[in-house]
């Protein structure tokens, strides 16, 4: 069982059984709700994905490629533009703006030990769309959004309180097996 | 000081000079009017949605038939557009934050009168409509234009549905997992795609509240080979292309949607060829020719690469008809025309129009070409 | 005396003398009360600076020259998109956008009579620039703000209630001399 | 049902399940973390506002050294930028409208610790600031920095005074006439240039309340040869460019402002050339040399010429040292180095970095460029 996967299990096991049906009744927001809660509530915050005490931040800038171009390998499933170039890292939001509380996922080959990475693309929020760093598009694994968490043409921003698209960051959050 | 002020009140003031000037002046020079225009030229129309994702988005109105520009109405950020059943309507959805792209939001319906590019009406929104790239599942209404169906994603799926007839929202209809809004050809349901390769039917009430929903055997894998949301009405079914070039029939007449049927346009061809863009495939109702944006050398993450042709494909006789060669085109709008139009919207951006040759398996001819701005990735056509 | 200084002269007779001192008191926002109630006041409207009376609007679409780029002779001092290839017309402003309230001037040579006009540019107002037509910079005669009548770098909605520039119309007003 | 909802929640739920998953997992692999960096990289900057004119605009910040990008600043429509005398703050004064191009209006003065890129506070206006493509002289500052000056034009012109050790206006100022705001060394009195060809000094209390004004004689021709709006200071004088290429030395040390040099920079020189751009002059304190963008064969209306050369002129010999052939540059700002640096700002747009090289007349070497968006017509340097 692959991380991904071990992921979604792990979501089977916290989402409640009884949410999971199509409301059928014209007032029924159950799933909204809670579903909305979940992202906002404070478990959230602070914006941070992973424990803190379990793995220390890697160094900002790579050097097993360069971040500041599209062709970098983690960049596979990112469309967006590039934090890197705009004042953050490739794991750190510019100055001034937030990361986003939700992110999609890409899968992506590391050249440099031939190993699958899962990456997750954080949108960083409340600034003008950063056209001073480089425009990439590139969707290996991409899905529309009835796969949401694979889904790269939205506003991940939607979740903040300031939903300006500013670049997005790629993450190395796993294995992918 | 008298000088200065003179010059600096000259704009204001030459409104009320000049009739009389005018009139000592020597020549029989007759001063022009300023006006507004008060209507656009009559004749179908091409409508594309110009998105920003920093600032007001526009949707641009050329004439159908050879491009003239007729003008812009405006939106805000990250707008999806739909051209009402009337064709005499304009909807976009789009986001406002008191200092653009930060502070206090709203999500707003924007009802537009086409002939004076005016907005008539605005519907204020819960706060959670997708802000997405254009495309058209995201914005949709139902047959007779009394509801529009609003996509939302916070990330979680849902829709809104606005009653346009009294400006209101009906209900949010949670719609988990799935994505994409495809009206029925009449009344009042929708289905979605999903993301276990099913499609949901939500049955609403005149009311525009849910009735019942029902979930489709699995239709497609998407994992291997998923649809694009990008579709066109075929009678009363819908197309959708998929990532490896087939070419989905859905029906929703029953309950449960089911499929009808599944061509794969590409096969036997070489080249490793597959649809690429973001809305690949338009259909040509009275021809049953499908129209699909094509690049070659497909591999896993190139599903958005812009077409390098546009092959037409007889859907009755599933038999490749012409294949076309084209300028990075993202998305494909075909009218329903006897003799189909194409219009192509590319990377750059610009429309390019085509005409469709039936003499010539369909094969197309450029017959215009406009500038765009932003990012132009939904067009509609009206009568 | 040319037109362009018979206007000036006729905006003296119009203008108090009295409010030509630059105020000397904290409270002293006269001239501006006054300045402002003159643009914005009923007599204004309906936008149309000239008496409908007084003449009859000349064909939308020149035959004078190619209205719709840059080049063609009435817009020498037009820094702005071209309303005329924006669904509007060489004297209208698009469906749907407000005609301005004040306008620059420029003085254009017509190479068809040689003879030099007045040509006023009014910005037509309440929605995005227009991108889609041809964006021109011609500055002959143009002038800073220390002469705001010739100067064509500022929004000339500044005076309407929807102040988003669209784009500008070029409308003969008068001849040079 | 459910697989498509665990895909819909993944994005939400991925930050709790992992530490534990990856605990479980066979590697040794560490995931990273997530952050927001907390503030720009040390140095000086150069800041340079993009502006927009349907949406929001922005401050850019550069390394002044190497040009490597340190984020941006978000400002609204149209704006004005300023660069705190302390060099760590910035302000912008701008335009939001409740639909973005049309509704209601707020003209706002934002101001912005540049270190972390953020806004800290907002001074609203008098919704009367001037709409204009940027210039330096629009919004500006006392010599201690307590008071903000922002021009206004209705178009009556006026200018607004913000003390923002308050975050508060404190008058409006009437300026008919006159057009930019040149504040002077010390104390709280600012100049300004009329139509008339004078220029007026507006003299406040320390409470930010106009005290008195005083007009000079005519100093300059508006009609023969205008002044550009663009200054630079020199030591207690500010240095004006000429339509036609002298260099105005103005005072305003007494109480009416008064010419202290003119200098025709173009003097002989074959080809016809003049400034061009819309700040075509900076000038370096240390060495005495002003930096001119020129265009050739200049004529009626070719003032706003995008420069061809940057002439490098020997204010106090009187004596041009160089020429550079440069690419369309419409704005030059020169640093207070001892080895001036100069920056260009593009019509593509992009930003130049020359340094200047005092052995060969002040010729400009290019050491650097950045790519730029939107109108970027202002530049600034910090410390």
């Amino acid at each position: 069982m692959n991380l991904f996967d071990s992921i979604l299990e792990r979501i089977d096991r916290l989402t409640e059984r009884s949410t999971r049906t199509v409301a059928k009744t014209s007032g029924r927001r159950s799933f909204l709700a809670r579903a909305g809660g979940m992202m906002l509530g404070g478990a959230m915050l602070p914006l941070l994905p992973f424990d803190r005490t379990f793995g220390q931040a890697l160094a900002a800038t790579p050097t097993d490629g360069d971040a500041l171009t599209c062709e970098y390998w983690r960049y596979c499933a990112l469309d967006g533009n590039l934090c890197s170039a705009c004042g953050g890292s490739i794991t750190q939001c510019p100055p001034g703006s937030e990361a986003s509380k939700v992110s999609w996922v890409g899968t992506c080959r590391n050249p440099n030990d031939g190993k699958d990475y899962l990456v997750a693309y954080n949108d960083c929020c409340g600034k003008p769309i950063c056209a001073n760093s480089p425009s990439c598009l590139r969707s290996e694994g991409e899905r529309p959004g009835y796969r949401m968490g694979l889904h790269n043409d939205i506003n991940w921003c939607m979740a903040n309180a300031s939903k300006g698209y500013h670049c997005t960051v790629a993450i190395l959050v796993g294995l992918a097996e | 000081m008298v000088q200065f002020e003179r010059l600096a009140l000259c704009a204001v003031m030459i409104f009320a000079a000049v009739p009389a000037l005018a009139q000592q002046a020597p020549t029989p020079f007759k001063p022009e009017q300023l006006s507004v225009k008060g209507a656009i030229d009559p004749g179908p129309n091409l409508l594309i949605h110009q998105q920003e994702w920093k600032g007001a988005g526009s949707t641009a109105v050329f004439s159908k038939d050879d491009l003239s520009f007729k003008g812009l109405m405006t939106a805000g950020n990250m707008a999806q557009m739909l051209v009402g059943v009337d064709g005499k309507t304009a909807y976009t959805q789009s986001t406002f934050m008191k200092r653009i792209t930060y502070g206090d939001l709203e999500h707003v319906l924007q009802i537009f009168d086409i002939a004076t590019l005016s907005p008539v009406k605005e519907v204020i929104l819960p706060p959670k409509a997708a802000m997405s790239l254009g495309y058209a599942a995201l914005l949709q209404q139902s047959a007779d234009g009394k509801f529009v169906y609003v996509q939302n994603g916070t990330p979680a799926s849902s829709v809104t549905v606005v009653d346009v007839t009294k400006a209101a929202v009906t209900q949010e209809i949670p719609t988990p997992g799935c994505w994409g809004i495809y009206p029925s050809s009449k009344g009042y349901k929708f289905t979605s795609l999903c993301g276990t390769g099913t499609v949901t039917t939500f049955n609403l009430t005149p009311a525009g509240t849910l009735a019942d929903s029902a979930q489709s055997a699995k239709v497609f894998d998407p994992d291997k080979d998923p649809l694009y949301i990008t579709s066109a009405t075929a009678g009363d079914d819908r197309l959708f292309p998929s990532y490896n070039g087939s070419i989905l029939r859905i029906s929703d007449a029953d309950k449960a949607a089911k499929l009808v049927e599944s061509v794969k346009i590409n096969e036997g061809i070489e080249g490793n060829w597959a649809p690429g863009g973001y809305a690949p495939m338009g259909y040509s109702e009275k021809t049953g020719v499908v129209f699909v944006g094509m690049h070659a050398d497909a591999k896993n993450g190139s599903h958005k690469n812009a077409a390098e042709e546009i092959w037409a494909y007889d859907l009755k006789a599933k038999k490749l008809l012409s294949r076309t060669p084209v300028e990075h085109i993202m998305t494909i709008t075909v009218t329903n025309d006897d003799v189909p139009v194409v219009f192509g919207l590319t990377e750059d951006p610009k429309v390019i129009r085509f005409t469709a040759d039936p003499k010539a398996g369909f094969a197309l001819n450029k017959t215009g070409e406009a500038k765009l701005t932003g990012y132009p990735y939904v067009a509609a056509v009206t009568p």
